[in-house]
């Protein structure tokens, strides 16, 4: 049993690690591949926005450049942009607050309570999402014009919710149905009310469904172009129509585009570094979370 | 004996001032103060549009008063089909979704399933976040700067695999229009689809996956026959929640295309939009929108059945 | 001036852009107008991505100072702008009392959303013939602002006008010993050589993408000088499938198809002037005037080796390159149409016009005073303003029927098939025509 | 601390055609800092007799009151109730400290320093004093499982309800939790209802035993009672570990013939059974003697079938040797007697331990001997058992 | 069928500077055919053991043989095994007849045929077949326990792996599994590897325990023996419930002074003992005798603390009378004897069943008497003890 313990022993061992090596040299160089695939566009992004004017599309590329941050400098000199920016930033926060508002409560309700055709008022809020927002933007239009929403922050802080409102609602009832009923049954035994076990125990046991649903929401919106098309004028133009005002009909100015579109992706990374430790938990759409 | 009414009050009944009653009431409706502004949204934006767009489908020019609305019958859908494109554009549309929604699918699943595994916690936290973040880019900046990194003659892609590889860069835009823009709403959507399949992942059990490494199942079994069913929720609502916003791609595949070369990535959203700002046919683009509606509801609730929320949500 | 989308604050002009215009009001002061009868109201403009903004925009001031008018700007790129000035047409909201016109000018009409200026014309505390001086403008120019000849009253006044003309790279020439070309086959035998000679460069660019301003407005010049033209019997006969349309687009099909660029199908104008900028193309089919501020600009590689010629024409044709005009107009459903007026009048008046074209990198006059003036003559370039007269005295431009949108996108998608290699120039002409006479008919 | 009354209670889940009936027309007292242990096998409606009480579901007919106060309409909050779950249900976000002082925040106008003092001094006598800042998701299961007690300590409510709280827990921890809840609620002196489905807990906690099973009460006494008294055999069967053995057989003549043996009935228990036929004998696992021979006629055959040594004692699976089916039943033996598979003994059933049912009803019809007076003073107030101790 | 050899093998999780030693230099052998139960505290290695053994984990040192092969470098997948999970781990998706097949189809080319012949013997062999078509989430813990036990035993392994398999039943269940499973490795014969925490799990199932404590094996042997013949003093108070008393004390002079009261030592102790001074004498609570009066020197005054009355047997919290800390020991007394809380008896520990340990180390130097002969001729041979049966 001696005889032969040492060597073999710790060749096979070798060998198993150099397997191991194998399966996570394989694993990183597939997702290294994909990084590079996400990368390189991104990457041309910044460095057209980095370079000066002119520059942004030589062939064969200046692969190593000076990087000048006369783009963004020019950008943010244009009040118009920051103006664009913060009005984004604003509505969209607010809208995916209010969406959760909206949202959260109704997809607890769902979840807890015996709703009459529960799947169908499913299938009917995911229906809001069905049709191209370009073949409902007439309706909104008018609608619009008559409440006197148009060309208002708040008529595009209720069109960003009208976009999110199905995800939410389903993101956070499948999130619900994971949280254990006696959680609140707890927190009502304990002398809180109903509202106060959802809002002082429920919710913040959702947290990471919450915030995972938020940063999807808050891109959703980020990115909207065609209802802040046709529903502002001015005053609530989202940055998303600023940075087509760089696509002339004649020319583009590519630098400029490139520096708005990065400028643009920051606030979502921002966010996404935030709330990264809870993406992986709350996006799980009720299969029972482990611990 | 008496039977208690079947909501509960929260507080013995005493004499009670108004905002006693308020809250009161507030807590023993709970539900429909929660379920009402939802409610009320859902069928605004539903109904609304819906109706509108129903309407328009059946008149012959559009007029808002009701009464002296010329009603055509299904005449404009007709014409979508005649002469609008309208069959074109949703094989076309079709084509899209399914190719992008596999690929997308496929390529999230194997993502999710090889960062899940990394040992790591910083690494894996870096692929999530680095892996999300071309969600972030607005369609108007991908389609324009797509553009011009695809351009055969100054955009850096071609050039790259010109130099860098022993291909010949096709003509992305001219030559293979339709597999450019699956390609691209893959490099967009494909996070989506990530961190979905990431979240899911991570809460298949341990104990499932050694159980059928136990049982003697190869790693693509295993996925298949065991890590996947578990998942299926998660699969499903991500596929059907990608299904339908892959329906209604618009911007990118405009900014790229505009639908051509000729129709060939004439996206249904892109020919409605020809037909209402183009043509100024807003019946015939209502028609296109209507036809198109009750397919993809129909598509959903035969997913739905098909696939079941069984096991999904009980 | 405030509001408005767009990059109106300082986008594309570096130092002119803070009221630097220094036009006397004297000059306009002294027309029989009452500028001061709106004083402290507001019109909204709605208005395209375009040069003409940049180059009008330092003057607006003078304009409020003039009329106490406030003047708001809506700015979208050419597509965003043609959504909304749909939405705000076709729901009757009137946002914009001033908007740009382009190829819908008949549709807009028939629809009943664009309003005959005619009635303001006739307005003597709103319009001086003898101040105005209409009869300055291209005949073709106001050709276009008459509905393009389908309407006997001003439908909008023109604004810019750009004309065919060719471009190419001196140096290459030079290089090749080449000769500038005046006919169809010289030019593609140019191309060929450049093609076949340089590696890296395209023999010549153009523009593939559909869209009813994009290539076919480059095909319309060359099927007219094959002599035919577009609806030789409307609503009846297109003219698509007349032997001349047919061999027009064979020539260009062919051309970009053998020396063009791989994605010349998709090409818009800005693909098309970064190719040329970036010194990857020997030259330009035959496209507007307006490449030449961009082409010779300082973002462009090869900005000092550019040559302007008219554009080529068959060996037996009549030279009658296509114009372009954009107007502005205003809409039934507009609520300050008469300050809209004296708007468009100020914009597109003699001191306003020269006062674009000399000071502010303008090259577009409606105005053939312009043209003629030295001053002008030697900032943009003898060659460039002569070759641009002499085409724009010969231009010949495209009628805008009512449904020239439809089927004009119909036409430019079937051309683009062509150019992608989808199917032959010949079907794809047969089935424009059939396609635009059945709109009519069906 | 309260008085409980369960009046004539039944709870039906579902629609009006397919309902199912959780609890069955229960009645009950409970006094006041009494301490009530509810057993029954799964699905027997413990739980949801225990959450009517918390006011978490309502009864479909019935009253329930709490001290003075009818309690139907009220919901949980206006109870003065405190719950421990199962599985802890600790508030996931909130430290332990804040868990503990939720309960105060919301249902009383303490201030937040009297607060404070309350859940440190209860932490202290918990001792998780040291753990406070702590969130529940950095805690051992036990440690959970003191929060959860603490929580609902530190309240001072009318009851305490406890829904199976020690389930989680490993044997060791639970033994250890066990003594401490008894030792806490002796204390404290609150009325308490707890859940269980352990044996052990079951025997060992409660004053009294509330026996449960397809949601009718089967019989409500102190844990000896239902050891000794079973009010049939449902009760027999459920309360002891290994269970009672049970023979099915038929009264003749004096002799209750069994499959595979005869047993004479002495003359106490003929006077029980009367006319009965059909009855069953109980005898408990510790009460059978395995003999080398036979000593008495009501001696009989068996084959032993497995041997379980569990140390001080072994369990012994035994086949009556002339029986037809398989069945097997258990004695306990001293764990140094050796004892081998297939060996053959004379199992011997003592009369005086002897329990019998009535076959048909499972009634009890006679009971077992007993040395002191737990059962027979007990047994007659059985339905009424007042607060007795758990100790003899 | 396979002989398990675990060859010095250690696994060390984390890194190489804060490394936690999960198994420790474990040597082991187990034969064809043996039923080999783990037991020792949480945390003490048990899953991880087992998991190399199933190659779930990889040893960082040592090798593990199955068969005649060394398998250190073999997947699951290869080493023929089948595992029973805690949580059953059965295949949410697929019916009963699914989860059966799936390991026959993955791992053998048996035709379907073949393979729906065999799930259905098995599943009859059970008391499955009826479910065969039913998904797990539709079955009882029970039935899915016995799922989940019928996928292992279909596949025909050579080693069965089974991780706390009984633990999320209660306990009336878990009998009868325990029963179930013993029943089926004695007519299967399939080496398998059980761990528990459970002390009747320990005592009945195995053939051999191995009792692990931080990662270090502590004893090896029967269960009898673990029992009677503890190799430390951690074996002595982890096997058996309620655990052995521990009295630490110095010997000095023949008598060990303990807290409260003196012990004299017997010849054969003080042999046994030589010349260590601190030790610790250890009894367990069914060996303590509870006197009225004292008997002998050995006897010595208590106070009741706590009485657990189970019935049958009651357990006994005293307190030695004249002792300064607050702690109890145990002992078993029968169920039907009156003694009440505060009451004063004196204990006597019986010279012949007391175990004495090094108070430093733990290590047993003397063991209890033994009327049979389990101890003394197991003790020598505790390491190797070949596949003795579990009864005497
Ligand atoms: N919300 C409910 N809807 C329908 N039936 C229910 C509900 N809650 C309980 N039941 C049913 O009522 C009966 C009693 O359930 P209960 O939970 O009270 O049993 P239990 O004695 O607590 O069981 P366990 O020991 O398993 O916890 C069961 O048949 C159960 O299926
Ligand atoms: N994957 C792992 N990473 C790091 N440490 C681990 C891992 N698995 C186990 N350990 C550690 O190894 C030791 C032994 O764990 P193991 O699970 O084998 O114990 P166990 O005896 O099975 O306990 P239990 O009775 O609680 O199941 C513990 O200290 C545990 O924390
Ligand atoms: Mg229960
Ligand atoms: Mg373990």
């Amino acid at each position: 049993m001696a005889t032969t313990k040492a060597e073999p022993g710790s060749s096979q061992r070798f060998e198993k690690d150099t397997r191991e090596k194998i399966v996570s040299v394989v694993r990183h160089a597939i997702l290294l591949t994909w990084s590079f695939v996400v990368l390189f566009p991104l990457y041309w992004l910044a460095s057209m926005s980095l370079k000066p004017p002119g520059q942004a599309n030589t062939l064969p590329p200046d692969w190593v450049f000076l990087p000048t941050v006369y783009n963004y400098l020019q950008l943010f000199q244009r009040s118009k942009f920051v103006t664009a920016f913060g009005n984004s930033l604003i509505m969209v926060a607010a809208s995916v607050v209010l969406v959760l508002l909206i949202g959260v409560p109704a997809a607890y309700v769902l979840s807890r309570y015996d709703i009459p055709m529960e799947r169908d008022v499913l299938v009917w809020i995911l229906s809001s999402r069905m049709l191209p927002p370009i073949a409902v933007v007439l309706p909104f239009f008018f609608i619009f014009r008559n409440l006197n929403l148009f060309d208002t922050r708040i008529g595009m802080v209720l069109m960003y919710v009208s976009i999110n409102l199905s995800l939410v609602v389903w993101v956070m009832k499948a999130f619900f149905d994971g949280i254990p009923v006696t959680l609140e049954e707890a927190a009502r035994v304990d002398g809180a009310t109903r509202f106060q076990g959802f809002r002082k125990v429920v919710l913040p046991a959702a947290k990471p469904g919450i915030y995972s649903v938020a940063i999807i929401s808050f891109i959703f919106a980020w990115i909207e172009l065609l209802f802040g098309l046709v529903l502002t004028n001015s005053k609530a133009v989202p940055v998303t129509l600023y940075v087509y005002s760089f696509i002339g009909s004649r020319s583009i100015e590519w630098s400029m585009l490139a520096a708005a579109s990065m400028a643009m992706i920051i606030p979502v990374a921002v966010f996404l570094i935030l709330v990264n430790k809870y993406l992986a938990a709350g996006l799980s759409f009720g299969v029972v979370l482990k611990e | 004996m008496s039977t208690p009414t079947q909501t509960q009050s929260e507080t013995r009944t005493k004499p009670e001032g108004k905002i006693a009653r308020v809250r009161r009431l507030w807590n023993d409706h709970l539900p429909i103060w929660f379920i009402a502004p939802m409610a009320t949204v859902m069928v605004l934006i539903t109904f609304f549009p819906g109706a509108y767009d129903l309407y328009l489908s059946l008149i012959k020019e559009p007029t808002l008063n009701v009464f002296a609305a010329d009603f055509v019958g299904l005449s404009n859908f007709s014409t979508a089909f005649s002469r609008g494109g309208a069959l074109h554009s949703l094989i076309i549309t079709i084509t899209v979704v399914v190719s992008a929604l596999i690929l997308e699918s496929v390529l999230g699943f194997v993502l999710a399933a090889l960062v899940a595994g990394v040992g790591s916690g910083r690494v894996k936290s870096f692929y999530r976040v680095l892996f999300i973040i071309p969600m972030a880019v607005a369609p108007v900046s991908l389609a324009t700067i797509g553009r011009i990194m695809l351009n055969s003659e100054v955009g850096i892609i071609p050039y790259v695999i010109n130099s860098a590889t022993p291909f010949t860069a096709p003509a992305f835009l001219s030559k293979m229009p339709l597999l450019t823009v699956i390609l691209m709403d893959t490099w967009n959507w494909t996070p989506f689809m990530f961190i979905i399949f990431y979240a899911g992942l991570s809460s298949v059990p341990d104990t499932l996956v050694e159980a059928s490494r136990v049982d003697g199942a190869p790693l693509w079994r295993r996925y298949v026959h065991v890590i996947i069913p578990y998942m299926k929720p998660v699969v499903f609502v991500a596929t059907l929640i990608r299904m339908i916003d892959l329906f209604r791609t618009f911007g990118v595949v405009y900014g790229l295309t505009q639908g051509g070369p000729g129709t060939a990535t004439q996206l249904v959203s892109i020919n409605i939009y020809e037909q209402m700002f183009v043509n100024n046919q807003v019946t015939v683009a209502a028609a296109i929108a209507v036809v198109y509606l009750i397919m993809v509801v129909a598509l959903c609730n035969i997913v739905i059945a098909k696939v079941g929320f069984d096991g999904v949500w009980d | 001036t405030r509001g408005g989308t767009g990059s109106d604050d300082s986008a594309n002009t570096d130092s002119k852009s803070d009221g630097g215009a220094d036009i006397p009001l004297k000059k306009y002061q002294q027309a029989d107008i009452d500028w001061k009868q709106f004083e402290d109201s507001k019109i909204n403009i709605g208005a395209v991505q375009h040069p003409w903004v940049d180059a009008i925009k330092p003057a607006v001031p003078i304009f409020e100072k003039l009329t106490g008018i406030d003047v708001v700007w809506n700015i979208l790129p050419e597509n965003q702008f043609r959504t909304k000035r749909q939405t705000d047409a076709s729901t009757g909201a009137g946002q914009f009392d001033v908007f740009f016109m382009d190829q819908v000018v008949n549709q807009y009409r028939h629809e009943g959303w664009l309003q005959p200026l005619d009635p303001y014309f006739d307005d003597s505390s709103l319009y001086d013939e003898s101040w105005y001086h209409p009869g300055d403008m291209f005949d073709a120019s106001k050709w276009q602002a008459h509905g393009g000849g389908y309407s006997d009253k001003w439908t909008g006044l023109p604004i810019t006008v750009e004309v065919q003309t060719q471009f190419y790279r001196t140096d290459l020439y030079e290089k090749h010993g080449l000769t500038v070309a005046e006919t169809l086959d010289q030019f593609r035998q140019n191309a060929k050589t450049i093609h076949e000679a340089e590696s890296d460069i395209a023999g010549t660019v153009g523009r593939g993408q559909k869209g009813y301003g994009m290539n076919i407005y480059i095909l319309n010049t060359f099927l007219r000088e094959f002599g035919t033209s577009l609806w030789t019997d409307f609503p009846n006969n297109s003219g698509l499938d007349t032997d001349g349309t047919i061999d027009a687009a064979k020539w260009y099909v062919n051309l970009l198809k053998d020396y063009g660029p791989q994605d010349a199908s998709t090409q818009t104008w800005s693909d098309v002037l970064t190719t040329m900028q970036e010194g990857r193309a020997g030259h330009i089919v035959a496209d507007a005037n307006l490449f030449w501020p961009d082409l010779t600009g300082s973002d462009s590689k090869v900005g000092d080796k550019i040559g302007i010629a008219k554009a080529p024409k068959p060996a037996d044709g009549q030279f009658s390159p296509n114009a372009y005009n954009w107007q502005i107009s205003t809409s039934k459903n507009a609520k300050n149409s008469k300050q809209g007026f004296l708007f468009m009048l100020w914009a597109t008046s003699k001191p306003t016009n020269t006062w674009m074209h000399l000071n502010n990198d303008a090259a577009f006059s409606v105005r053939q005073s312009v043209w003629k003036n030295d001053e002008f003559r030697s900032r943009v370039g003898e060659d460039f303003a002569q070759i641009t007269l002499d085409s724009l005295k010969a231009a010949k431009p495209d009628p805008f029927d009512r449904k020239y949108p439809q089927w004009g996108q119909q036409y430019s998608e079937e051309l683009q098939r062509a150019i992608a290699g989808q199917k032959s120039a010949e079907a794809a002409m047969k089935k424009a025509a059939t396609v635009a006479e059945n709109i009519y008919s069906g | 601390m309260a008085r409980i009354t369960i009046d004539d209670v039944t709870k039906r889940f579902g629609g009006d055609n397919n309902s199912v009936v959780a609890v069955d027309d229960v009645s009950l007292e409970i006094d006041d800092g009494e301490f009530v242990v509810f057993v029954g096998p799964s699905g027997s409606g413990k739980s949801t007799l225990m959450r009517m009480v918390a006011g978490l579901e309502t009864q479909t007919e019935g009253d329930i009151t709490i001290g003075d106060t009818v309690v139907n309409q009220f919901g949980p909050r206006a109870r003065d109730i405190a719950m421990v779950f199962q599985n802890y249900a600790l508030y996931p976000n909130m430290t332990v400290q804040e868990n503990m002082s939720f309960g105060l925040k919301m249902s009383t106008n303490m201030s937040a320093s009297e607060i404070e003092r309350n859940v440190t001094s209860t932490a202290e006598m918990m001792g998780i004093a040291n753990l406070l800042d702590n969130k529940p998701g950095e805690l051992s299961g036990g440690q959970q499982q003191r929060v959860a007690l603490g929580r609902a300590i530190v309240r001072d409510p009318n009851v305490f309800l406890m829904d199976e709280p020690l389930s989680n827990l490993d044997a060791k921890l639970r033994t250890e939790m066990r003594t401490e809840i008894n030792r806490l609620q002796n204390d404290l002196g609150v009325t308490t209802l707890y859940v269980t489905h352990d044996q052990t807990e079951a025997m060992t906690m409660g004053d009294r035993l509330v026996v449960l099973n397809y949601g009718e009460l089967q019989q409500v006494g102190t844990p000896l009672e239902c050891f000794y008294r079973p009010a049939n055999r449902f009760v027999a069967g459920f309360i002891g570990s290994p269970s009672m053995n049970f023979f099915a057989g038929t009264a003749r003549g004096g002799t209750l013939q069994c499959d595979g043996f005869g047993y004479d009935l002495s003359e106490r228990m003929q006077e029980s059974v009367g006319s009965y036929g059909d009855l069953e004998l109980g005898i408990r696992p510790e009460d059978v003697a395995l003999h080398d021979e036979a000593v008495d006629r009501n001696s009989f055959e068996v084959v032993i079938d497995v041997v379980e040594p569990m140390g001080s004692i072994s369990y012994v699976y035994c086949r009556v040797a002339d029986q037809e089916s398989e069945d097997t039943f258990v004695v306990e033996v001293g764990g140094q007697r050796p004892i081998s598979e297939e060996q053959t003994l004379y199992a011997h059933i003592p009369p005086e331990d002897v329990h019998l049912f009535d076959g048909a009803t499972g009634e009890t019809l006679h009971q077992r001997k007993l040395d002191s007076d737990i059962g027979t003073s007990a047994a007659g107030q059985s339905q009424n058992a007042g607060a007795s101790s758990g100790t003899l």
